[in-house]
């Protein structure tokens, strides 16, 4: 749940980066990391396994500006895309104003797209959150492959974005589609702001 | 010269007594999403933010192996070092379940910071307001400011 | 875990501390973990807050140290804190406990000072 | 000690290129021997010039011969090397909080606690400077210009035993106000130890309020090599008495009795 400070006029907002084990989550933050400038952003925390992987969250904090009067603050979080991690995937959920679903646009990691968001809609449901109120963006990532490798945006669209969601096509590596999808996230988790009584 | 900044004014009173009680260098009080409410001691609010993501998660994953232990949650918990300590607890209040996270030297103990706690909880449920109704926030046309304020964020 | 042997260690702690609270005006005796503050093992009066004073005494005996330590006077083995309606007396014991009184104010200090020193003798 | 001093003095003779002279440089300090302290440092300094310990330990001593400027002049030669250098931000914060500036002092203070968070004296020191600025004093504060200074002023205890080395007038911010203290070997540590009572005063009262004892009245210490008996001469001055062993803790409380007494009259007098 977003924080609101009227006399401050402060919001800060969390965001959670999920998807499938390598899909890009944590490139996502580290390309945000690298292009938002330092008095903007704050440290970068990686709960990461030995071989980099990321074991328990990624956090980054950045300042977005202005907006409406409020300084705005978002708290980006990625979780550990393993099946086998889905304790702490669940603990980092807790609260998130929004969520980026990072797919990996390779076409033999479709099963494991499917599966992660499956296990999206479980773990909000779990929280007592039903996926359909929460503000989400899919992000198709690895777009820069060989085309006969991955699928294109409208076969994602087709297989995970039967809700008409904002999808992005993105390759994290290079950030192109990083700045899209916070944008687009930002938008919709703001927009809620704007609205009367969000529960 | 304080390092005290609070974002929702109720909490200032309580905290001020705890830290001075209990001898706290810092101590951050959050919800369990790890979204700070008040901190003391902090000198960047960044650092704020990575001390309670990783605060919020050091009670979540305990919680969670209470759970798999089927007891039932654990209420604090403390961690020892050579010149600092850190103490972790949770508790509910009107404004639901809160954490606090405080970190102490050497010329305090985890059993100051723990009686002082009892204090600290109690003065916070009883100046804790009733949560209004959440009400609109943003003005309709936020998003051009939005826009800009991504824009210079990226550089673009 | 071996709670048959947790239990005897606490009858004999609970012997010790009776050794002090039957000195005359006692109201508690407390084993005191006194880096961290805490109880180890009490015998207290009701009304008597263990936790409270096994914190605040543990923290008045560090600050007593390093404040004797400043005088070049060495390590206390006595300590007596007075007020008007009450007095603290603490000793330090082995591995860092603390045998800590909390009493009436007029009790007397001489008998309560060698219980305590008896007591951490024992435990040394 | 002296032991200590002559294995270093010989370490140092074996190979005069050795650190071992920063901590000799720092035991001749203590024991007093300012002179002999400032030569080792100074010898020691030609043949290892970038030592940051070694320009911090010599900026200490310029303070102890008054030379302000030199020792300003070494700590921020030691900064310049090494930014987060912990006595050269405690030294320029002494400095800075001796001149009045109390914005620079702060500064440096917490930049030292920044780097020793469990630093006592950085704490108590911040707690004094942030208690000036609560007072809305940003001007120059009464401070003594060396160590002891202020304690060689025996004021409030003249014709009471030990008024000069063993009994102390503290404010509750851990200044001295009367009297001198010297440890067992001689040394002042009067600033020291003022320093920790006005900790204990705050433990004291935090003690009885919270266990409900009314107000506390005195504090008595049996350590191996003396004994220490506190009081209020006043609500907010702590007297400390420090004595031998063969002085039991009952006659070191008649002693304070009259001391406070006479501490009283003091300062009623000091006040216009």
């Amino acid at each position: 749940m977003s924080l609101v400070n009227f006399s401050a006029r402060e919001i800060t907002c969390k965001i959670v980066y999920y998807g499938p084990g390598r899909s890009g989550k944590t490139t996502n933050l580290h390309y945000i990391y690298g292009r938002v400038p330092a008095d903007r952003r704050g440290t970068m925390v990686s709960l990461a396994t030995q071989t980099d992987r990321t074991l328990f969250f990624d956090f980054l904090p950045i300042e977005l500006g202005t907006i409406s009067g409020f300084a705005t603050r978002f708290q980006l979080y990625s979780v550990p895309g393993q099946v086998y991690y889905n304790a702490t995937r669940k603990l980092v959920l807790q609260g998130a104003d929004g969520v980026v679903f990072v797919a990996d646009s390779q076409a033999r990691q479709l099963d494991e797209n499917i599966e992660s968001l499956q296990n999206l809609q479980a773990n909000l449901l779990e929280q007592g959150v039903d996926v359909r109120a929460v503000p989400l963006v899919l992000q198709y990532n690895k777009q820069d492959l060989p085309p006969e490798l991955i699928l294109q945006q409208n076969e994602l669209d087709d297989a995970l974005n039967f809700r008409g969601l904002p999808s992005v096509p993105a390759d994290a590596l290079s950030g192109r589609g990083v700045f899209e999808t916070l944008k687009a996230i930002s938008a919709l988790v703001l927009r809620r702001l704007s609205q009367e009584s969000p529960k | 010269m304080s390092t005290m900044r609070a974002v929702e004014g109720w909490t200032v009173k309580p905290l001020e007594r705890f830290v001075n009680e209990a001898g706290a260098r810092l101590t951050l009080l959050m919800t369990p999403a790890g979204q700070v409410l008040a901190q003391f001691g902090f000198t960047r609010a960044v650092d704020v933010m990575a001390a309670a993501a990783l605060g919020a998660a050091i009670v979540s994953s305990t919680a969670e192996i209470a759970r798999l232990l089927e007891e039932p949650q654990f209420s604090a918990l403390n961690h020892q070092g050579l010149r600092h300590g850190i103490f972790v607890a949770g508790f509910d209040s009107p404004r639901g379940r809160l954490l606090a996270l405080v970190v102490y030297g050497t010329n305090s103990s985890v059993g100051l910071v723990q009686l002082f706690f009892e204090d600290f909880v109690r003065d916070l449920i009883a100046a804790c307001p009733v949560p209004e109704e959440r009400r609109p926030v943003l003005a309709e046309d936020f998003e051009r400011e939005l826009n800009q304020s991504l824009a210079s964020l990226f550089r673009s | 875990m071996d709670r048959g042997a947790d239990a005897v260690t606490g009858i004999r702690f609970r012997r010790l501390l009776d050794q002090v609270t039957r000195v005359r005006g006692v109201r508690g005796a407390l084993l005191v973990a006194g880096e961290d503050g805490l109880v180890v093992a009490e015998a207290v009066m009701e009304g008597v807050r263990a936790n409270a004073v096994a914190a605040l005494t543990g923290s008045l005996a560090r600050r007593m140290r390093r404040t004797a330590d400043a005088a070049g006077i060495g390590f206390p083995h006595f300590l007596h804190l007075q007020a008007t309606t009450g007095a603290i007396c603490a000793v330090p014991a082995a591995d860092g406990t603390l045998v800590v009184a909390i009493a009436d104010a007029e009790v007397n200090v001489g008998l309560l000072r060698l219980a305590l020193l008896k007591v951490a003798e024992v435990m040394a | 000690m002296s032991d200590d001093i002559r294995a270093m003095t010989s370490e140092l003779a074996r190979d005069p290129g050795s650190l071992v002279f920063i901590p000799l440089g720092e035991a001749l300090r203590a024991r007093g021997q300012i002179e002999a302290a400032r030569k080792v440092i100074r010898a020691g300094l030609e043949r290892n010039p970038d030592s940051t310990d070694a320009h911090d330990l010599h900026a200490r001593l310029l303070v102890d011969v008054g030379d302000l400027e030199g020792a300003e002049r070494e700590w921020s030669l030691v900064l310049s090397a090494d930014a987060r250098h912990l006595g050269a931000h405690k030294g320029l914060g002494f400095l800075c909080y001796r001149r009045g500036d109390v914005d620079g002092a702060l500064d440096h203070l917490e930049l030292a606690l920044s780097v020793d968070p469990a630093d006592p004296n950085v704490l108590q020191a911040l707690q004094t400077v942030r208690g000036v600025v609560a007072e809305g004093g940003r001007s120059a504060p009464a401070v003594p210009a060396r160590h002891g200074e202020m304690a060689a002023d025996t004021g409030p205890f003249s014709g009471v035993e030990g008024a000069d080395r063993a009994m102390l007038l503290v404010d509750p911010r851990g200044r001295v106000l009367g009297g001198g203290l010297r440890n067992p070997a001689g040394i002042e540590v009067a600033e020291t130890v003022a320093a920790q009572l006005a900790g204990v005063s705050q433990e004291a009262e935090r003690t009885v309020r919270v266990l409900e004892l009314g107000e506390w009245s005195s504090i008595v210490a049996e350590a191996a090599d003396g004994n220490m008996f506190l009081c209020q001469a006043l609500p907010d001055t702590i007297l400390l008495l420090v004595r031998d062993r063969s002085v039991p803790p009952a006659r070191m409380q008649v002693i304070a009795e009259k001391a406070a007494e006479q501490a009283r009259a003091w300062i009623a007098g000091q006040t216009p």
